[in-house]
């Protein structure tokens, strides 16, 4: 989409919609709400250019807030709306805003979808392991053995990790950001909208009322930093509180941690990120690992997007096409005169 | 048969042909042949194709007999007419499959090769008709086709295969005789049609003459001519019901100023409006093949959004899938447009029949109090301008408009005029451009009409958000509030019963008092007329009113009602309409004639019911 | 206030009471505790609890309030009541919000520490209402609760914000008081819920008594007792509508011999439904929370064709969604229960609002001729007696059945009595065992019901397979013959109507002939109830009736209506039942009273609405 | 699910329903239900245990020609069909026979939650990579660029491989064979009938009407052996017309063809199939194989299913309950007695 030059500068507050927000006290959206805002306003893109849909949930709430074009439309099809408007107008700016049960559960299917074609849409899924807005049920990303509302005795499944799933849909770009993160999520926001293709980015987000306490290894204690990794594309996978730690491939072509300087273990040896390689195993690997967690882009290939296909399709067969009109269709084939 | 005679030449004014065969024996190609010939040699013709349901059904049997009838005449063709006055059947089975719906007295034309032993016991023959008093009734032309087929060609250099693919050239010769019909627009199509592939057209050629002269020369009892049709002076071509839905919204896009954008998942019978769509990327159509039903609606209702003259199109099933997303866009208030092109049900049904049944289930199919527009084709040929009306509507009444056809209009043609555009009514999509209003508040409503206006996404300075939750009046912002809610609930409601100024008034053909008058909807259209006029000939005083607008229905509706003893609704189903009648107007005496078998009505079958009623 | 004097004691049959706070003060609590010990000390009860749609709403606001509402009385208790002869607030929103509902006269108690100037800001007050003639219509008692409460727990050893979240047992001991209510049902409660946090129990004791004791100081003017109601001897319980469809659920799985399956997805206000089912494991029901709508009432069809008693629950917009796959049921002719609790539409609506506007919906939102039993239940109680009565008709009729409920039946509750499971009607599901029969033909019909055996798969023998698609009768085989087809569609008809034979008679309350018969459906059936008894009591002649089953109707239906000069019909949608009797029985003078706010009628309304149409 | 010892004796002419086929002669269904009835044959289940299931589409027709219980339901329902089945009576056998729209277009959600639930559900994907019952429009997996009804320029959208989706929804069990291949298929049958888990096993199929060629270089020609590669666990992966070509993973983890005797190459470089290693990166790659095209067993991993986790979390919880009779949950909690 158009980023003109005279596009005037913004500040987070000019994507405010004046709506009061209505997220409880603590809950990770706000933050999250925050961090859209300022990438927005950096940008550079008119704001009548953003169009923000969402489905049905706490996170859907989403658009209301945002002072820009909006759909707040039904469960599970933000996708699919999100589609509609960039294949009708590929000069817009389109942001989904979904959470694990709207994008996951009864939106899996445009979601996978969304994915295998490319649509350049930036996908913000919100993941809090639960269904806020209905009060706290299991959903799929709840980890097994959970006990939530519909899961008295503990859920008896396993989880979706968003990041296979986008993969193994197809996925052009995954991302990681954590709701209590807002320069990572900034940046990781900034990078999604230059990515052409769907942009899968993950928000990490507390819901302070139905699950507050699964991301607590991620963001309290003295230790939290061992517990997750920011990968960055050309740089080494190094991490934790003393930046010691270092992902490798060990003989199973699986990751591992090693600590620097154990072993005989140097920089030199651990894996550095590339975004870019289009085969996606290694960042399908990223993306699954449990310890440490994931945050950044994990991957970012580009590919021709749904979009351009089509308008690159529709301009070739007009070049091609013998009809130029309505009325030259109209009048071809058999035809006869009545006189 | 007689010999050493000229044969009658009977005039007509109609006659109805059928031909059929097997899957593979091309009937669909040779129909649509005949029909051209006979539309371009100045009949109205009106035809109906019947295929079997599966894709390759097993060959020689009744259940993999494919046909097409087509009904031309110089007047009132109107339907593809109930039974054949001439039958050609490529095979034991076809005869099998049609031979109730010949005429007493009517022509047969048989591949006599074809009746083999095993043949007739596959397609469940005890005895073989031909030799079975099957002459005392009909004229029976027992023909070797296939056999006369090789001979034609056997100077070619083509497989054996491939020679008796042109059977159906051989039969549809025969016919062209009988029928005093010139081979030239044939021969000409052929030539077009296999310019890459010459000895195809060679080989069609040869077959279709040898088809005309074998009928030539084996001196028939009987042929006919039929009076030039008196149409409106213009171009024609043909068109199916499929077409000139995709056509129509085609036309509205253009006259609207807006791109078109379809968003569909396909079905039978439906997936034509979809593959028109996809092919007219040359005319700048977005068409988007989606995932499933409810992602076709929901990219509409984005593209829609987005300022696209936005549609999707589906059956039954599919409609029924789309529930939850058409009333989003009833709360959203954005115009789309909905094709249904019903087929038999319930669930999957008789996917490839048509039926009139899902009519309530798109006036009421949603939770909620969620009116909408609904209008229904008629004829294949109107498909296109009700498609036209039902953008029209839906872009200047901000609503979602459902366009019922169905499988009998989809796949039905009728020669057609084809139109001006410039004629066509004007479209004025209800879009605020940018700079036109100081502020934009999106659920403000035109007075007198009850119309939001547009704001498309990406105009500067009416950024907005939208929602399926109940909005306050004006500012469109969420709202709880109990007296908002009735107050937007009723403004809905006003708003689609304002469109009943915007559409025709209820229309009787014949008198417009009486004892009896017929209703119908939809594809009933050409029998009932033609059962209304049969008799009113034979001195019958009954009228006939079509509606073509569901909801709101024609504002004179009550007053034309009132003007008749009683009131006979006939309709493919088991009586919505009759009941949408009753509930909103209860005061008159209604009776109903349906029918639920997946085939159209018969003209005769109407007029039994209708003598009916007039009696008690 | 008067000082040195007794206080009035006022004896009363009916009072209303309304708790209201923000969303985190627990007032559902304190409404709960309040409602149990009245209905202990032998009063109706009646409730309502009304929540904000956020989970958390901002704090101190008039979205944020969340509310309770209770109605006492020794008799007739059937609605919690329209509007309140006490109202406890426990902030300015609270105030603000249900002013508007307190009776004149009535008593107010507010917690006067709580009415700063930034409160009443927030709350959208102009000047501070204690000070501004509040007084003058109501018995004001503005206490200061949240100093008094920390007073009340100074000696324990918890910090301010726990003190403060005892605020409400504060006020529950003032109402206490002002009823002469007994503690110690509180007091064991409390005990017995915080067995292992003493400290917890200790503190709600200390502030309750302290509420309590400060009503008794302050020497209000009045107070109130209720007589004992004349309730059924018998065991009792609370429950609300969501609880009790489980457990009729669960009673008829029981009583059928199978075992309980459960489909469901969640969604607003049917989710407890689901809830409720996961928890029983307890009782090998099989629950299972399916990744969509769709897939909950799929894996229900599915689990029906293995044998069990199979439901689904949602609400409007999941039954949209459910609406492909209930059509396939209906082809299927395989037993399921699906739970609709109806909430404001169209799309999400109101979805925490009760609203009756599914009817339609669920009579009729399917492609093609698709009937089903529709049953409505109309009290938070007797949604057990109704989901038990559903799965009795699916079981033994082989059908589909939709139960209707709402957001209002589901969350308010009653007090029941606890049935004995002997004393319910039998269930005989029409099962077929190994060895029974020779041959099985799946469509094979029992005469004089038209239902069909149910082989379930695993039983050896009877391997079989259905679909989707149009059945040949008695074998089931796919069939595309016209006369079939309709032969099908007419008997899946008949089954539905002989349903007919196993439903009661409609009853009337009041007169069974006069001018004016009052229809209602669903949870309005407690308003319309009370308006029509004291109409009665007023001395104007007005009946009611009211309908459990929609489809098919009860047979007497016509006859009942005959009896009558008018009827009007009260709904809370613009007319849907209305429309729906119109259809079936045109004759009849009907009228409506509706009301589409997300709100139930008011007995005043409702009076003023009965009036105005015995009039003209 | 119970197999006796006393169950019949079957031929697959007992599967046989009688029911007339109605596909066009040389559909690759055709050669898949043979496959299926005789593998049931072999499986010692008694006839009235199995349940066949499927969506519709040419291929979902399947069920009408099978002698066993069955439902032909509604587009893409089926995963969510067998799903009820198999919870309601864990001891039927449940086969989902499914097209490449049926399963991944309409109904790809009930697709990859059944998966992720790990259902002990046999899924037969029937992918002829075309809808053939609505007469030839493009489905998920058409290749891109590909002509058909709906494209009539060609695709614009890359295909899913199945495989991949499933695996990255969690699938512990991945097979493909070919419709050709009578033995495998039958092979792979048993073994998915022997896993408790989702079984995903893709069946390329033939349609000869709308996508004739699609497996020409799979079934056709003297070089068809050098494009698939059939894998066994345990086997080193060897194939080739003349067995001399074999996989391996280069340095960069990816998959590479090499040809035993070049390069210092010998059996021993080859990787050996390891169908039970629980991590799925192998299996992954395996899938995605465009050459050769990987058939047999790819995958094949024990987890709790969802059917034993919830029977087991049934028998736990009545063992622990309160209440164990519904008379007693009526009577429990707060209840008065009205004299
Ligand atoms: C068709 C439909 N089904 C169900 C619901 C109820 N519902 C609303 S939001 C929601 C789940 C929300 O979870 P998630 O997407 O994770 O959002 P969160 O509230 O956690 O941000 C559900 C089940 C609905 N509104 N519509
Ligand atoms: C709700 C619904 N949408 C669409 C259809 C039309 N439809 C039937 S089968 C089919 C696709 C079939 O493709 P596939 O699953 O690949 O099966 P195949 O015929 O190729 O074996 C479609 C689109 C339908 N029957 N129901
Ligand atoms: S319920 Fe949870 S997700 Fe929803 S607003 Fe509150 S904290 Fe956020
Ligand atoms: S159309 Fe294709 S898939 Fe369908 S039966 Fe024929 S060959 Fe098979
Ligand atoms: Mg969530
Ligand atoms: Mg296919």
């Amino acid at each position: 989409m158009a980023t003109t030059s005279n596009t005037p500068k913004y500040t987070f507050k000019d994507f405010h919609s004046g709506q009061q927000v209505r997220w409880c006290p603590g809950c990770g959206d706000i933050a999250i709400l925050r961090a859209v805002q300022t990438a927005f306003a950096k940008m550079g893109i008119p704001k009548e250019k953003f169009v923000v849909v969402s489905g049905i949930g706490c996170s859907s709430r989403f658009p209301y807030y945002m002072a820009t074009y909006g759909i707040h439309s039904i469960h599970g099809r933000a996708g699919a709306l999100a589609t509609g408007i960039k294949l009708a107008n590929p000069d817009l700016s389109v942001w989904q805003v979904t959470g694990d049960g709207d994008a996951l559960a009864i939106g899996g299917n445009h979601f996978i979808h969304e994915i295998r074609r490319n649509i350049d849409v930036n996908i913000l899924l919100f993941n809090n392991k639960i269904y806020g807005l209905t009060k706290g049920q299991y959903s799929p990303t709840t980890p097994k053995g959970f006990k939530t509302k519909t899961s008295p005795y503990g859920t008896i499944e396993d989880p979706f990790n968003p990041g296979e799933l986008a993969i193994g849909s197809g996925a052009t770009f995954f991302a990681r950001s954590i709701y209590s993160n807002m320069n990572l999520s900034v940046d990781i926001l900034l990078e999604a909208q230059k990515h052409k293709g769907t942009s899968v980015v993950e928000f990490l987000q507390t819901c302070v009322i139905f699950n507050k306490n699964a991301y607590d290894y991620l963001t309290k204690g003295p230790d939290k930093e061992n517990n997750f990794i920011i990968v960055k594309h050309g740089e080494p996978m190094i991490f934790g509180k003393n930046k010691d730690m270092g992902l490798i491939l060990d003989e199973n072509s699986n990751i591992k941690v090693v600590k620097i300087g154990e072993n005989g273990i140097t920089e030199k040896d651990i894996l550095v990120h590339d975004a870019h390689r289009p085969d996606p195993i290694l960042h399908y690997q990223l993306a699954a690992l449990q310890h440490p967690v994931v945050f950044g882009v994990i991957r970012s290939v580009r590919k021709e997007t749904y979009d351009e296909a089509l308008y690159r399709q529709i301009e070739e067969v007009k070049q091609a096409s013998k009809y130029h009109s309505l009325e030259e269709l109209l009048n071809s084939g058999n035809t006869w005169e009545v006189k | 048969m007689s010999d050493n005679q000229k044969p009658i030449v009977e005039e007509r004014e109609h006659v109805v042909i059928k031909f059929a065969g097997d899957s593979g024996d091309g009937m669909q190609f040779t129909g649509i042949r005949f029909s051209e010939t006979s539309a371009m040699m100045g009949n109205e013709v009106s035809t109906f194709p019947d295929y079997p349901a599966e894709i390759r059904a097993p060959k020689g049997t009744v259940g993999g007999v494919s046909g097409f009838q087509i009904h031309i005449g110089s007047s009132d063709v109107i339907t593809p007419g109930d039974e054949a006055d001439v039958l050609v059947a490529l095979n034991p089975a076809a005869l099998k499959a049609n031979l109730r719906w010949v005429k007493k007295g009517g022509t047969i034309i048989v591949d006599v090769d074809t009746f083999t032993p095993k043949n007739l016991e596959k397609a469940g023959w005890d005895t073989d008709p031909l030799h079975n008093g099957l002459t005392h009734e009909h004229q029976l032309i027992a023909a070797p086709i296939t056999s006369l087929t090789k001979e034609a060609v056997k100077d070619l250099n083509v497989d054996h295969a491939t020679a008796l693919q042109s059977r159906n050239m051989f039969a549809l010769g025969i016919v062209y005789w009988l029928f005093h019909r010139d081979l030239k627009f044939t021969e000409e199509y052929l030539e077009k049609k296999f310019k890459n592939k010459h000895e195809i057209a060679e080989l069609n050629r040869l077959v279709l003459n040898a088809g005309y002269n074998y009928a030539m020369n084996i001196q028939l009892s009987r042929t006919y001519v039929i009076k030039q049709a008196k149409l409106e002076p213009g171009k024609y071509r043909y068109i199916n019901g499929n077409t000139a839905t995709a056509w129509g919204l085609l036309a509205a896009a253009e006259k609207a100023g807006l791109q078109l954008f379809l968003g569909s998942y396909p079905i039978t019978p439906a997936s034509e409006i979809l593959q028109e769509m996809e092919a007219r990327r040359d005319l700048d159509v977005i068409a988007f093949q989606a995932e499933d039903e409810i992602a076709g609606i929901v990219s509409t209702i984005g593209a829609s959004f987005a300022g696209k003259l936005a549609a999707t199109s589906t059956s039954g099933p599919g409609l029924a899938l789309k529930s939850e997303a058409l009333n989003l866009a009833v709360m959203l208030e954005l115009p789309i447009v909905v094709i249904d092109v019903q087929r038999g049900g319930p669930s999957t049904g008789l996917p490839t029949k048509p039926e009139q049944s899902d009519l309530l289930q798109v006036l009421w199919g949603r939770n909620g109090e969620s009116p909408i527009v609904v209008l229904a084709a008629s004829t294949p040929d109107n498909c296109f301008y009700y498609a036209y009306l039902s953008a029209k509507i839906a872009l200047e009444h901000m609503t979602p408009v459902v366009l019922l056809t169905d499988g009998y209009l989809a796949n039905g043609s009728k020669p057609w005029k084809i139109p001006n555009l410039d004629t066509l009514p004007h479209i004025k999509p209800n879009i605020i451009k940018a700079g036109e209003l100081k502020e934009y508040q999106p659920y403000e409503r035109i007075p007198g009409t009850f119309v939001r206006r547009w704001a498309i996404a990406g105009t500067p300075g009416y950024e907005h958000v939208i929602g399926g939750l109940e909005k306050e009046a004006v500012t469109g912002h969420v709202s709880y509030d109990p007296e908002n809610h009735e107050h937007m609930v009723i403004e809905r409601e006003n708003k689609v019963k304002e469109v009943q100024k915007d559409i025709p008034l209820l229309e009787v053909d014949g008198d417009s008092e009486g004892d009896l008058l017929v209703i119908g909807w939809g594809s009933s259209y050409g029998h009932i007329v033609t059962a209304v006029h049969e008799l009113r000939n034979e001195g019958y005083k009954v009228s006939h009113a079509h509606f073509h607008f569901i909801n709101p229905l024609p504002s004179n509706t009550e007053e034309v009602f009132s003007k008749f003893n009683k009131i006979l609704v006939a309709e493919m189903n088991r009586g919505q309409f009759f009941r949408y009648l009753r509930s909103e107007y209860p005061q008159f005496d209604y009776r109903k004639h349906t029918k639920v078998q997946g085939i159209p009505f018969t003209v005769s079958e109407l007029k039994e019911a209708i003598k009916k009623n007039l009696e008690d």
